[in-house]
């Protein structure tokens, strides 16, 4: 289905083949890509993680999947008619919104779930079904954005406008960019380290876009990243706490995440990881914690991960492996306020 | 070594002993003592009564004075006592029935006289027996210990009509009905499910009547002596069986004395002892009698001990007892056996069974029971107590099952209990991995009833949901198509659950 | 020293009396505020709790004492680099900075306690002495805020500028409203209500500026609604979900917090709770849950909090007990995706 | 009631019924049954040396052959054994001392004829005793039970030169010394603590020596027979003493029988009970007797107990003990006593010690002795073990220290056992309340041991630090000030640890 070419149209086509098949008096079944972590390949065109060719079979006549394909449907109907409005709506909506109509789901584990099973069926993401998630990362920098949603249709927004950096909304996601003058995007860990690389005025120094990921990123803000790189052609660095979930955190953004993977174009995978890594720690003599067993299962669980298998991945766990200890970005504070961005972001970005 | 050079010594009587160690038979504190006496004495009259064939009747009354002055009685239907027996059997400790070669309820010429001697010591009383056998019109006794020489004083003996054979016996004592009572109760409420041919009643300060038992009027049959197995020839018994009759050849002298010993089994193993069947029995030496008992012992090639001599409750009048007491469903029976430890047969049985009126656990609660007598103390030296712990429950039982019990039965013509309040039952290591047996049996019973449960009541609610959910596809993928009007689908339904209904 | 104009120069006049004192070869003390919910009063005048006359003292001769005293002393020389240097800390960085100067904190809640202290001890909040949380509410509507930050000195901003709203950072919380066409402040507790009423321009028809609280608000986004509510004469009007914990978020904005009692103008005493209570959750049907303990624990402990004692608050809290559950204020969205915005919210803002 | 009419009733010796009921007496199987061997054997030896007033020298040996056969022989330096009392001592159960009225390690007369007993059924070999007294030159014997009458049989008896006074017994049974090889250790070693003037030597299969005890050459003096202390008259008491001289006045007699009652309390307490003073003993019928007893036992203005019958191992032997043979710092010593239970005067003490060689754990590890003799088994049901779980250690004992172990002593002419087995002290409600008192006094003293040593430590380091913080303040405040000089902090620095070092 992947010619359709608007999700609108995708929707209306699935409802009507099931419609068919019942009208002709057969249980319909539908496929949908499997997204279990055997059916992730790496795809050397794409450079990113991708469903393979496994699919999963919904069989309405089977009273095991009955419930599961009547959600998946209450699911479509209620995003086309989100798209038909002009209307978004949070995942804890969705899920609260199943009781009028008689779809109850055990939690919103479960309508979360039946979500990413659409996404991978109709091969849109959430986003553009009018889904978006609660949790907001930000960004500032020097881009002219203009806006597309209603109310604010052809209004141009710079990116610089708020010096406490614009929340990455559904408003911003369906902006188009129009210009640049960064030359750059850099993607940082924590908030304090957003403010702190605005304040100092790191973006001018550096010419660069800030986001702030915010733990492990949004896909709505890799999906924005993403579109920034590939429409503006801005490189991506990404500056996270030294420790295996910050790398992670890089990592997926370089090369998709195992329940994205039925999204197309997320993955950034030139964008470059520029620590905080195991070597720094010592380089920087950084205030840190011992790693406790959860970080150190992370580690063993990420070194056979298909996406570590590089030698240089594989080195960067090696190295966390030896060392035992762990430091925080801010960990830099320890060397004074501007310590970061005089002599830390230039080694770093060259 | 032993005492001093001039040392005062002599000889105790047992009643002396006992005396002086009477938390050895339960008669630790008015609590216990109280409870014990009325053990005891029910124990006899069980026993009694089914020497004498008859449905028994006991009843027990428990009168409380001022302070703690408690007078216990009981009284039966049974055999009676015969005159002659009846200054020993109630004032002389450790008199009682020969050796023991088959179930019995008491087995250690113990219980009744400790209740006696405890009696007289703590409030100056005599045992008062009134009894009546088939051969007379009714007695009365008052009966002392004289505790030094172990033997009766009989204070007075009058005849006294009595209707009915059987015995009364009352015991005045210092005793705590207030702390005793519930477990007065339990015990002749759990007397009532192992002996469930039996009707008991209890009757408290003539304030509180109970009814026990009478679930069936089934007799069970009684167990009958028999030679003892070859595995339990300690040198003690050899010696014993030797002295019987000295003139006997060995062969002979085995086969007549031991159950599982016939002609074919007694030659090929003295063959194989190398020992000379022509020899007298008599003509042996110490020596030579203790490498036959060893031989005896060790020899693997020994059939299965007869189970004549046991009377297991059985699985329907255990059933029944249980279904009525605890308005319970009884869910499985099992029982292993009979098998013998060190020489003695044994059988266990054991039942499962589901009610509200059990405690809520993780684990079965459990109801022992030896020689049809509850055991209601030192659950936790106990090796039916102790194994339960041993078997993962959690595997055989689904968590919305709750209130499950098992009752357990070990009989034999030998107890091995821990101490001789006869409360636990000690480890034996063949007897524990017959238990466990037991216990996974019954667990698996267990599983297979929950698994069905569960089954019946799924297909009931199943076509109903499953029509539900069907049309609601059918109406969202409408909807979705953005088509208006939703094909029905009773049709497709309805075909679907004719060859499929009970997947 | 509540009479000093300004923070540098309380921090100044702080240092000159202790350092005067160890000239003099007196162990320097000094006396704070205490801040233990036994001292802390409802002030009928500003019609918020504040902290009574109770003080505690640290004296530099007692060993219990001398290092917390030093330490408070360490993050007021931070603080004033910072105000000097005109910059911002999160309170991480100021927990990381700390090693630097052989001061070392046991963990981020002793830094972040002594600098409660510190802001009892001079009386200015947090934000005036450079230090700024990590988490951001938004805020969204026809409010024209002039920054005054570096490098946008005069800059005036529109809030209704980016659809997704704008973080109330560093940034926003140092301008000064200008002017408003709104005639209300309406605080919403989650992030999917926040856009839900950005969306359906719910901001227009009522007239109203949308604060996203995101839980307890942040002491920013307090300070912020209490500067419109006062210089634009604006109504605040607060919609939580409808559980105890909801209920205090609203009682926290109106009365003030134990934890930050030590700061003036924070509480906003006529702002109003427009719900969701317990009576909403019946008359509206919605879809709720079971209280959990924690909950009825929360209402118990709730009930005898001096913030509670008026019998509109108690019977709110019974009302509560008496029907033992709870619901978000997605529930609304079973009746439809525009209930909340047609039925709900005019009913409760007349 | 109480077997059939047609039983076969006749009275069952003493060494019958421990026949048939040897778990009782610890003879459960090989395992256990060398282990008690050895402890009554020793225990027996040890009260003769006692008697005897020397350092008593006990040497053990354990000889297993092929199987489960092995050979205890167990040689003391004590008093000897009389010939005239050899064949009783040790072939007839329930021989034994008088009515024991001061702390001996044995008391009921089962002990070693139980051993016999045991060997004689399981091997068919007699015990074989060597002695000499301060009167002979020294006699072998070889000795059997005969166990239907209870006597014993001498097979031989052959004077037999031995240099030293004392004992030899050779026993010879049906033992697992593999199993209980450990125990055996525990046991002695556990012995030399209570009883640290004793010296014992284990020697096993001539491969494995040990040495026990040894830790001190003082001698405890001998407990004294007491007379019995008037909470003590149960009946059968009052009926004996009274038996002895009946034409004693009631007033004469009470003062002349018993402990803590002279001739004031007992015209007091006559008055209470309105007894005539002047009536003499015989004259009195069993109810009064009755009356007499039982007023004796609940009246409570006796005195405590006298000790002078019993023998506590003592602060200073006790900790000299536990220091050598576990290499422990003792923290404290408690004792509470004489009291009486039912009448029975009674002492307990307690030690807490800290070693690595004791168990890590959150309550201290327990060490038991009755009557200065170990008990291993049966810890959960003895009131020691349970009260212990009753106190609140975590508020005594800072998490830091750990390996702390209590060694409690319980002594008594009577010592409450649960068992004839002898390894649990019941829970007696007046002994419990005593023991947690015990427990609380020791955990004080741990308490107080843990602070002092905290404090120590923690000053040391204090100026040091003080000084660091308070010029870090000044160096601040300096800054805050915007002043470029520090100030010196150091003259007062040091004037305020002088005046106030100890802080």
């Amino acid at each position: 289905m992947s010619d359709m070419s608007d999700p609108i149209k995708s929707l209306t086509e699935l409802g009507k083949k099931i419609l068919s098949s019942i009208e002709d008096g057969h249980f319909p079944r539908i496929e949908i890509p499997a997204r279990s972590t055997e059916n992730i390949v790496f795809d050397e065109q794409t450079e990113q993680f991708i469903l393979g060719d496994s699919r999963t079979t919904r069989d309405s006549s089977n009273s095991k999947h009955i419930r599961s394909f009547m959600q998946l449907m209450w699911i479509a109907s209620f995003s086309k008619r989100l798209l038909e409005s002009g209307r978004t709506s949070s995942l804890r909506d969705l899920y609260y919104s199943s009781e009028a109509f008689g779809v109850r789901f055990k939690d919103q584990a479960e309508s979360d779930r039946l979500l990413s099973d659409l996404e991978a069926l109709i091969e849109y993401p959430r986003e553009s079904l009018g889904f978006f998630p609660e949790e907001h990362s930000s960004i500032y920098g020097k881009v002219i954005m203009r806006y597309t949603v209603k109310g604010y249709e052809d209004k141009e927004v710079d990116l610089t406008i708020s010096p406490d950096g614009l929340p990455i909304g559904p408003a911003l996601l369906s902006a188009s960019p129009v210009r640049t003058d960064a030359k750059l995007i850099l993607a940082v860990e924590s908030g304090g380290m957003f403010s702190r690389l605005i304040e100092t005025r790191c973006w001018e120094r550096f010419d660069c876009i800030l986001v702030h990921l915010g733990g492990q990123a949004p896909r709505s803000t890799r999906r924005l990243m993403r579109r920034l790189h590939d429409e503006l052609h801005l490189p991506v660095k990404i500056f996270t706490d030294g420790d295996p979930w910050g790398m992670h955190i890089a990592r997926v953004i370089i090369a998709g995440s195992a329940n994205a993977a039925h999204i197309r174009d997320l993955a950034i995978p030139t964008a470059e990881w520029i620590g905080v890594n195991a070597d720094d720690i010592v380089r920087y003599n950084l205030p840190c914690e011992d790693m406790n067993n959860r970080d150190l299962k992370r580690l063993d669980e990420l070194s056979k991960d298909s996406r570590y298998l590089s030698d240089d991945w594989q080195s960067a766990i090696e190295s966390f492996r030896r060392l035992r200890k762990k430091a925080e970005q801010q960990a830099f504070s320890r060397f004074g306020i501007d310590f970061v961005v005089d002599e830390y972001l230039p080694t770093k970005i060259q | 070594m032993t005492g001093s050079a001039s040392g005062n010594f002599r000889g105790i009587s047992p009643a002396e002993f006992f005396y002086r160690n009477r938390q050895m038979a339960g008669f630790e504190n008015p609590t216990q003592s109280l409870y014990t006496t009325v053990r005891e004495l029910v124990e006899n009259s069980l026993d009694s009564c089914e020497e004498a064939r008859v449905l028994p009747t006991v009843d027990v009354t428990i009168q409380s004075e001022l302070g703690r002055t408690c007078t216990v009685s009981v009284s039966d239907n049974g055999t009676g006592v015969p005159d002659e027996n009846v200054p020993n059997a109630f004032g002389k400790v450790l008199y009682g029935n020969k050796y023991s070669s088959r179930q019995r309820r008491g087995t250690f010429g113990l219980g009744v006289t400790m209740a006696v001697l405890y009696g007289q010591i703590s409030t100056g009383t005599p045992a008062v027996i009134h009894t009546k056998t088939a051969q007379n019109e009714g007695n009365e006794y008052s009966v002392y210990i004289d505790i030094e020489s172990n033997s009766p004083i009989v204070k007075s003996s009058n005849p006294l009509k009595r209707k009915e054979r059987g015995t009364t016996v009352h015991i005045t004592l210092n005793g705590d009905l207030k702390r005793s009572r519930e477990r007065v109760i339990e015990y002749l409420r759990l007397t009532g499910i192992s002996t469930p041919h039996a009707r008991i009643t209890l009757s408290l300060d003539d304030t509180e009547r109970y009814t026990f038992g009478g679930f069936t009027k089934k007799i069970p049959s009684l167990p009958v002596d028999s030679l003892p197995h070859p595995h339990a020839a300690d040198l003690e018994l050899i010696r014993r069986l030797a002295a019987k009759n000295p003139d006997l050849r060995l062969h002979e002298f085995l086969v007549g004395s031991f159950q599982q010993l016939g002609h074919k089994t007694a030659e090929k193993f003295l063959n194989f002892i190398r020992m000379d069947p022509r020899a007298t029995i008599g003509s042996l030496d110490r020596e030579a009698l203790s490498y036959l008992g060893n031989s005896l012992r060790k020899y693997d090639k020994f059939g299965k001990p007869s189970a004549t001599c046991l009377s297991p409750v059985g699985k329907e009048s255990f059933f029944n007892a249980i279904r009525k007491e605890f308005n319970a469903t009884v869910i499985g029976y099992s029982q292993r056996g009979p098998l013998e430890w060190d020489g003695f047969p044994y059988i266990v049985e054991g039942v499962l069974a589901i009610s509200d009126a059990f405690e809520q656990s993780d684990i079965p609660h459990l109801f022992r029971f030896a020689n049809r007598v509850p055991l209601l103390y030192d659950s936790t030296d106990d090796v039916f107590a102790k194994t339960l712990k041993r078997i993962p429950w959690a595997r055989y039982k689904p968590p919305e099952i709750s209130g499950v019990a098992i009752f357990t039965h070990f009989c034999s013509i030998r107890v091995p209990y821990s101490a001789a309040g006869k409360q636990s039952i000690t480890s034996v290591s063949s007897i524990t991995s017959e238990i466990l047996s037991l216990y996974r049996e019954l667990g698996r019973k267990l599983k297979v009833f929950s698994e069905g449960k569960k089954r019946a009541l799924h297909s009931r609610r199943k076509l109903k949901e499953f029509s539900r959910l069907f049309n609601l596809l059918a109406k969202f993928s409408s909807e979705v198509a953005g088509v208006d009007n939703i094909p029905d689908t009773s049709r497709m339904i309805n075909e679907l659950f004719e060859v499929d209904s009970d997947v």
